[in-house]
């Protein structure tokens, strides 16, 4: 979780790249039968449980106006911090709008910020890691502007996007992306560098192939497990992140409700109406939890030499 | 090894130059401005220019920011546009609160978490192995805030046992100053503990794998010793990593964990800043940060050779 | 000189190791799965058992279900006893095995580059088998790791004794592992192939080494190979094993002159012998010649001065058209330096690589690209040279596809290139997980044909190979070269193999060319001191495996 | 058993390490002298009173600055640092003389010169000090303690404005002090007044520190508002900011803190009740909160439109939404304010109450053709996060299509003075709230103020309200001001120049130890005394 708006930097999750560890690869060869072992993880414990919520979520997210909800945006100031009663299942907030249809329809913004920011920040993260990782002269400049970049804190990154242009949904992920990136560039790199010297590579070389067609037939590809496994990580800081932005107010724009904004504009009546943080608290936890569960999974699944550890 | 510490030094220039002038832009371009500030809310667009012409601000930025290397050169940060006060003497008031906070946080942390992640690779697979790392992927998955309302309400209200908020200086006698720490420490351990104690386990796990764990085994020494000995001092290097990355991220500042707890932090001076748009605190926060981060990582790759003979600068 | 190895007086005692009808499954797999079944043979104490099999065979699992050191959760011992000096190890408990470690029976493993705690001074290590076994006091136990690391012959003891593993050589390290199990004069010893990754030289002084220290505790050895050289060198008796199974036991004699499976005949004869075959000298043009090549790898730093290491220096050769030229060396003589400096992959500091005629060293871009068709390269790691995530036939017809052949006519040529390497047409649609790694090279082999280049570069092809393996990889390679009359650049450390397959051989050392000339005078009549000893020091040189007899004395 | 031993060992050293390494983070603290913690309704940043018009420093003003003149509980004017004023019979030369024993906090007396710099400085960025010196001729000293203010025609304003507590109150500065030029901050922070500023400990976003000045000389009458005598029965009084309203009235109910200036509405349960806890609304006279329009672009530049917003709007959901709790806030149309002189509810129909279907037939009328309203909305400040919410609903509910931007406070005040189109970074509604103290009267209401691009954000154009200030400040008779101020408010509603909201009360909170805490539009922090815990 974002203590300070700094996301956790994914990549001290994923502890090392996987690189292709030289001489001890055989384990799995080819997605197909890595597929089968993420298969065979999911179908028990808590990745089963995982999937499960996420999809309830997601079904959530999709359906929430058959789910009996009323419209979140609707304000009815008479009815202020009423507590869950049969009309309002979860009670009301500050301008009297039904907590139950906001958290129902946060899930939404919550699950695209935390998508967009994955995906987001993967690409770009992929894009300047190849170019550090090959091309020599680009990697020392490079990394030193994802230091740099590091080093500034989300938080003013996010206020000053948010405050630049208008708090809308793209800023925010702008902002909620752009600390990742560094990570992922990082990542990606460690793996182009250890996969170049592969002798596989070597011999695409000798064969005379081009450096784009090097790159994308046979680097790109080594790099998609670990990414997939970053990504998570950052679907589930993502989500955080924009909760801690809307609780200092640098988040999205109050009216479409985001489980951030909820607890945000919640945090004032927090020992009258505990409800208004904990009902999106505890969504956002859990979704939090399967994500990183599911990256987990995902983890052992594609890394052969962690695979035996579970 | 000092020229190597000499030449990660002269290294930083460059990236803090870059990191200043980043955020330099960045300010300018950001809409809003200290002089409305100032002023409030009747002031008429020519009393604004002219506050804007007395802090400079209508010059063009590279002029500006030329002013500011000047200044900064001589190791003066300038003052608060806000409050007029030294830039410098604002973050000296809260690098106490950041520090002691932040150190507090990783002793803490370092103390359970790699523990917890030695049992858990020791473990492995059993009970106490899911338990450990379901705890810590729990532990990412709580904002700080509701972790925070919740240790107030049940151990400050509730019981009576810690103030609610404030920092009191550790000159103020001991316990008053790690009182008011308790709460926050555990707050934010819950995080730093989950990401620790995992890499612990897994960095060890990886190592188990090695052959001169075998060599050990075979030379009949007991499970715990090979454990112990050989393991974990093998898995040092990535565990120093994170707790260097741990330190840097507290030291920034827990702006969410400051605010809840009121305790007058780097954090919280970093938001009070950008809302008020109060730029030379900016950027002298700025500086301070990257050079924090710069400092932990060469002070970890320092670490490094004292854990592992072959890393020789 | 004879056969030095007379058989030692044998003291008729119980032997010191007994396998009873040992077998080992796979833990929790559906269908019992078996790693070794029924097991069984003894090991007296002096003498020298060799356990020989290929990859695969269950030789390391026995060893390990010895010592007790199976993994838990993946293999376990599931029938029959293993006595150390009588007592049953597979019904001790982890206790006692503790106690018999390193005090009753030992073990070395292969890689002695990863075998110690890295960051710990070695002296510790050894230290720490008399800590955990005996009362002795520290200034006591200093001097007898001290007297152990002088009776391994490691030269200034005191400074090895606080140096870290990184600062050792291989061998010096092999010779750390080896003091830190005979320390405590253990009965049994079982060496699980020490010496496969060191070079010639420094595995001559290792079994030597371990010769001598058996005749002075007069311990007994059980040690694992693969390489029939080392066996015909050092075995008493030999226990040859296939699929975990026993195949045949006996003593050397027996097994080497009249082995009575054909399984063991075939792994007999399919060492190569270092006599190397007659062949006409080549005529062909010059295809390839390297003129004052050298590579020198300069560590860039910005304040610091970078330490420059030379690779290679002064390299001169050429090689005509159907010639195979062997460039032979130790690890770190800059053989495959030159390898991958003619195919490009490395850029070289200074020199001349002519392919008829055009110079590929100084090369760039669209100009270098093209020549590239001109010569290609096998590496040695079989698992790690075809990208495991495309189908096969994309790898073999990637260099085609490159140069603008349609995709189904460069699909065609590769069906024809499968049949050429011998495998079956139909597997182009296969992954490389589906491939042993006797097939997965001849799909390398497949794949760099395609261009139909002038210059093959192999880099250790078969090194990591079974030997019956090996063979068949190196008949096929014949076979192409006769037809095609491609040559071949052949980089190799095993004598053996290069006295089978090179025309002409250059032996290198530290990156020079110490001695050059048609094989059969380089190898019968060395001229240089270091080929000399180089020839010497390749295990069982008097042995005539193809015949089943001793070579006569030359 | 030993696999601990390692750690602990480890961890051994790493508390030792941890302990020499906070003690280096000595810092002085305070000795434990009778002090009064409080919290503010902001941090205090800014100190210089009369660059700024925020509150927060106006409260620091009165703290260590004194006034030449007061305001009573009853709002009648009362002299303070002025022993006595004489009036001319034309009523056009006003001369003031000081009461002894006024010194700065350095020492030196206060002399008639101070008073004059610091009233120059004050009358350059105050409203009504700007009109008032349009009416100056001279002002001059007649000796230390005496000095003449020479008006063109007589009037009263310089009496208000030397005596009003909020806008710009006229705080008195030392002679060097008050030469600063009025758009830069000052530098010093000297005053006369029954309080020190300790500038060592001042932190800002932290804390800032009073210390009782202890030769300041109280004037005899009991304390009444910002008249009578100012003395101070305590030794400090700390200002700590607290950016969490939830910690704030915890720390209150745990005796961490003694008073807080505002108590949020919705925390009132928390608090009321408790025995050791006194609940009260100090500022008696209260907020107004009102929007205003842009008048520069459509659709807010067509009047009818203007009123049809204004129709649209009710009060009572404003307040509901802002307040919550009724005995907090009350509707009322009067652009100075309910319960002030010059209260009317001309026009209250039109504002007040909601009146959907007259506001949908004046927008078909004005043929509005859906161009969209950007209404502004700062997030990061409760007192006014929650009016443009509930705007932008019922603007959306008569048919208005509404663009609400959120933003954070400082692009907010940014943007405002912003006279580009709305589609290029400018605006068309924006929502704030006034102390009833700031606009009871024409002259120092800036919300009323209608002179184009020179007059207060929105820039309204009516040259008849300007007429009627005028008229307004040169009568002194208070009937007459009384028609001229409802005329006033006639024409401000009519041309929609502000809109109120209604008025809500600020409740305060302190704890049963603090006795005599004032009635004032400002929280003075005299005349309270604190018994044991």
């Amino acid at each position: 979780m974002p203590a300070n708006g700094n996301p956790i930097p994914a990549e001290a999750l994923r502890e090392k790249p996987l690189e292709t560890a030289p001489g001890r690869q055989p384990g799995i060869d080819s997605a197909a039968s890595a597929l089968a072992h993420f298969k065979r993880t999911l179908r028990r414990g808590p990745a089963l449980a995982a999937v499960l919520l996420l999809a309830v979520v997601v079904g959530v997210a999709f359906c929430a106006p058959l789910l009996g909800t009323t419209d979140p945006i609707a304000i009815n100031p008479a009815l202020r911090l009423k507590l869950p009663s049969h009309e309002h299942w979860l009670g009301t907030d500050a301008y009297g709008r039904d907590v139950y249809s906001r958290v129902m329809y946060g899930s939404r913004i919550s699950l695209i910020v935390g998508l967009g920011a994955a995906l987001m920040g993967v690409a770009v993260g992929l894009l300047i890691g190849v170019i550090a990782g090959y091309i020599r002269l680009a990697d020392a400049v490079l990394m030193r502007v994802m230091d740099g970049l590091m080093a500034i804190p989300g938080i003013l990154l996010a206020i000053a996007l948010v405050s630049l242009s208008g708090a809308s949904l793209f800023t925010v992920l702008v902002a909620i992306t752009i600390p990742e990136i560094p990570r992922v560039v990082r990542l990606v790199r460690g793996v182009i560098l250890s996969v170049r010297s592969e002798p596989y590579v070597e011999a695409a070389i000798s064969l005379g192939t081009r450096v784009p067609t090097l790159l994308l037939r046979h680097m790109v590809p080594n790099t998609v497990p670990p990414l997939v496994v970053q990504g998570t990580y950052i679907f589930a800081s993502a989500i955080l992140t924009e909760a801690i932005l809307s609780f200092l107010g640098a988040g999205l724009p109050p009216e479409n409700s985001s489980w951030g904004n909820i607890m945000a504009e919640g945090r004032m009546y927090f020992q009258l109406r505990p409800g208004l943080i904990l009902y999106p608290g505890i969504l956002l936890s859990l979704t939090v939890l399967s994500v990183n569960v599911l990256g987990d999974a995902l983890r052992d699944a594609l890394d052969p030499r962690l695979a035996r550890r579970l | 090894m000092l020229a190597y510490i000499a030449r990660r030094l002269l290294a930083t220039v460059p990236v803090m130059g870059m990191v200043a002038a980043i955020v330099f832009a960045i300010l300018r371009l950001t809409p809003g401005d200290p002089a409305a500030i100032i002023a409030g809310d009747a002031a008429t667009p020519a009393q604004l220019e002219l506050i804007r012409r007395h802090m400079g601000l209508d010059q063009p930025i590279h002029v500006q920011f030329l002013l500011w290397l000047g200044q900064l050169v001589r190791g003066d940060l300038g003052l608060s546009l806000i409050s007029n006060v030294p830039v410098m003497g604002m973050i000296a008031d809260r690098i106490g609160p950041s520090l002691a906070l932040g150190l507090s946080t990783i002793v803490f942390t370092v103390i359970i978490a790699i523990p917890l992640g030695v049992i858990a690779a020791w473990r492995r697979g059993t009970l106490v192995d899911r338990a450990v790392m379901a705890f810590s992927v729990f532990g990412f998955s709580v904002p700080v805030f509701v972790t925070g309302y919740l240790l107030i309400f049940f151990f400050a209200i509730g019981l009576g046992w810690f103030p609610v908020q404030g920092y009191k200086p550790l000159a103020g006698g001991f316990w008053p100053f790690y009182q008011r720490l308790i709460l926050p420490t555990l707050a934010l351990s819950t995080i730093y503990v989950a990401l620790i104690a995992r890499i612990t386990r897994t960095s060890i796990l990886d190592v188990m794998d090695e052959d001169y764990i075998r060599t050990a085994r075979a030379k009949g020494v007991k499970e715990s010793t090979v454990f112990m000995r050989h393991a974990l001092r093998n898995a040092a290097v990535p565990i120093a990593t994170i707790v260097g990355i741990g330190m840097a991220m507290l030291i920034s500042g827990v702006v969410v964990t400051e605010s809840v707890f009121n305790i007058p932090g780097l954090g919280r001076l970093v938001v009070e800043a950008v809302l008020a748009r109060d730029y030379p605190v900016i950027q002298g926060l700025i500086l301070l940060f990257s050079l924090i981060y710069i400092l932990i990582n060469l002070a970890v790759d320092i670490l490094y050779t004292v854990f592992d003979p072959r890393i020789r600068y | 000189m004879s056969m030095e190895t007379d058989s030692p007086p044998m003291d008729k005692s119980t032997p010191v190791l007994i396998i009873d009808n040992l077998s080992v499954r796979v833990v929790g797999a559906q269908a019992v799965q078996y790693v070794a079944e029924n097991i069984s043979f003894e090991v007296k104490s002096g003498e020298t058992l060799c356990v020989v099999g290929e990859s695969g065979s269950g030789k390391s699992v026995t060893a390990l279900s010895v010592m007790g050191l199976l993994p838990k959760e993946s293999l376990e011992a599931s029938g029959g006893a293993i006595l150390v000096e009588g007592e049953n190890v597979l019904t001790a408990g982890q206790k006692r095995l503790r106690e018999l470690r390193a005090t009753r029976m030992a073990m070395v493993f292969q890689e002695p580059m990863t075998a110690l705690n890295p960051v710990e001074p070695v002296g510790k290590q050894i230290d720490e088998v008399l800590r955990v076994h005996t009362p002795l006091s520290k200034t006591e136990r200093r001097e007898r790791v001290l007297a152990m690391l002088d009776s391994v012959h490691l030269p200034e003891v005191k400074r090895i004794y606080d140096a870290y593993p990184h600062q050792l050589s291989g061998g010096q390290r092999q010779r750390i592992v080896i003091s830190m199990a005979l320390i405590l004069g253990p009965r049994l010893l079982i060496a699980d192939e020490p010496t496969t990754a060191l070079d010639v030289t420094t595995q001559k002084q290792i079994l030597s080494l371990i010769r001598e220290l058996r005749e002075k505790q007069n311990t007994a050895v059980m040690f694992i190979t693969h390489d029939f050289g080392v066996v015909a060198e050092i075995a008493d008796r030999i226990v040859v094993m296939n699929r975990g199974r026993v195949v045949e036991v006996g003593r050397r004699e027996d097994i080497l002159s009249g082995p009575r499976q054909p399984y063991t005949r075939m792994l007999v004869s399919s060492v190569p012998s270092l006599i190397p075959r007659k062949r006409s000298a080549p005529a062909g043009e010059i295809v390839l010649d390297v003129a004052g090549l050298a590579k020198i790898f300069s560590e860039v730093r910005i304040f610091g001065r970078g330490r420059t290491v030379t690779a290679a220096e002064e390299v001169n050769l050429n090689i005509r058209r159907g010639e195979v030229v062997g460039v032979v060396g130790e690890s770190g003589s800059g053989k495959s330096t030159v390898a991958r400096c003619v195919v490009r992959l490395v850029n070289p500091t200074s020199g001349a690589i002519r392919i008829k005629g055009c110079d590929i060293a100084q090369a760039a871009g669209r100009g270098l690209r093209r020549l590239r068709r001109h010569i290609q390269i096998v590496f040695q790691d079989p698992y790690r040279s075809i990208n495991p995530r495309r189908r096969v036939g994309d790898s073999i017809i990637e260099g085609l596809i490159n140069f603008g052949t349609p995709r189904n006519q460069a699909l065609g040529k590769a069906r024809g290139l499968l049949r050429v390497v011998g495998l079956d047409p139909d597997v182009i649609q296969r992954y490389p997980h589906q491939f042993s790694g006797g097939e997965r090279q001849r799909i390398c082999i497949a794949r760099a044909l395609a261009l139909d280049p002038d210059i093959l570069v192999a880099d250790e092809p078969v090194s990591s190979l079974d030997v019956s393996v090996q063979a068949q990889v190196l008949k096929l390679r014949e076979e192409i070269r006769d037809r095609t009359g491609i040559a071949v650049l052949f980089i190799t450390h095993d004598l053996r193999v290069a006295a089978q397959v090179c025309d002409t051989i250059v032996v290198m050392q530290r990156g020079r060319i110490v001695e050059a000339g048609p094989a059969e005078q380089v190898l019968t009549g060395p001229r240089q001191e270091y080929t000399r000893a180089l020839i010497n020091a390749a295990p069982g040189r008097y042995w005539d495996f193809q015949n089943f007899r001793p070579l006569p004395p030359s | 058993m030993d696999l601990w031993s390692h750690s602990k060992r480890s961890s051994a050293r790493g508390l030792v390490v941890f302990a020499a390494l906070l003690a280096v983070l000595l810092m002085s603290a305070p000795g434990r002298a009778e002090t009064i913690t409080a919290v503010m309704h902001s941090g205090l940043r800014v100190l210089d009173p009369i660059i700024t018009t925020a509150h927060i420093v106006r409260n620091h003003g009165y703290m260590i600055y004194d006034t030449l003149l007061g305001t009573d509980a009853e709002g009648k004017i009362q002299p303070q640092m002025a022993e006595k004023w004489a009036v001319s019979p034309d009523g056009k030369t006003y001369t003031f003389t000081l009461r002894s024993g006024l010194k700065w906090h350095d020492g030196p007396p206060v002399k008639a010169e101070d008073c004059i710099a610091s009233i120059k400085r004050f009358c350059e960025q105050d409203k009504m000090g700007q009109v008032l010196m349009t009416m100056v001729a001279d002002v001059k000293a007649v000796n230390d303690r005496t000095f003449q203010v020479i008006l063109k025609e007589p009037t009263e304003v310089i009496l208000t404005a030397l005596s009003k507590p909020s806008g710009l109150a006229a705080f008195i500065m030392p002679k060097r002090v008050a030469e600063t030029p009025s758009t830069t901050p000052i530098k010093e922070y000297i005053g006369s007044g029954p309080f020190k500023f300790v500038t060592a400990e001042f932190k800002p976003g932290i804390k800032a520190v009073y210390e009782k000045n202890k030769d300041y000389v109280p004037r005899s009458e009991p304390a009444s508002g910002s008249a009578g005598g100012k003395v101070v029965h305590v030794d400090r009084v700390e200002w700590v900011t607290m950016p969490d309203h939830m910690t704030t009235i915890n720390a209150l109910l745990a005796g961490e803190i003694d008073y807080t200036e505002w108590v949020q509405f919705d925390l009132l349960p928390m608090v009321e009740g408790k025995k050791d806890i006194q609940v009260r609304v100090i500022e008696k006279q209260g907020f107004q909160t009102m929007y205003r329009f842009n008048h520069l672009y459509p659709p807010f530049n067509n009047k009818l439109i203007r009123q049809a917003a204004m129709y649209a709007v009710r009060q009572e959901d404003v307040l509901k939404a802002l307040v919550g709790n009724p005995k907090y806030y009350k509707t009322c149309g009067a652009v100075f304010g309910c319960g002030t002189p010059f209260e009317s509810s001309a026009g209250a129909d039109m504002v007040v109450p909601s009146n959907p279907e007259k506001a949908m037939e004046l927008l078909k009328q004005a043929k509005y053709d859906g161009t969209p309203v950007v209404v502004l909305h700062a997030t990061d400040v409760s007192t006014i996060a929650s009016n443009p919410v509930v705007i932008t609903a019922a603007l959306r509910k008569v048919g208005f299509t509404v663009d609400l931007q959120s933003m954070d406070w400082m692009t907010l005040v940014g943007r405002r003075a912003s006279m580009e189109p709305p589609a290029k970074g400018g605006w068309n509604l924006f929502s704030t709230n006034w102390l009833i103290n700031e606009i009871m009267d024409p002259l120092r209401a800036a919300t009323v103020s209608a002179n184009g691009k020179r007059a207060w954000f929105g820039w309204p154009e009516v040259k008849q309200i300007e007429d009627l200030k005028m008229k307004f400040a040169r009568t002194s008779n208070p009937a007459e001001q009384k028609k001229l101020a409802e005329e006033v408010q006639k024409v401000v509603i009519e041309e929609g120049v502000m809109v109120p909201l209604g008025q809500f009360y600020v409740p305060s909170a302190y704890r049963s130890s603090l006795t005599g805490v004032l009635d004032s539009p400002v929280p003075y922090f005299w005349n309270v005394k604190k018994s044991g815990k």
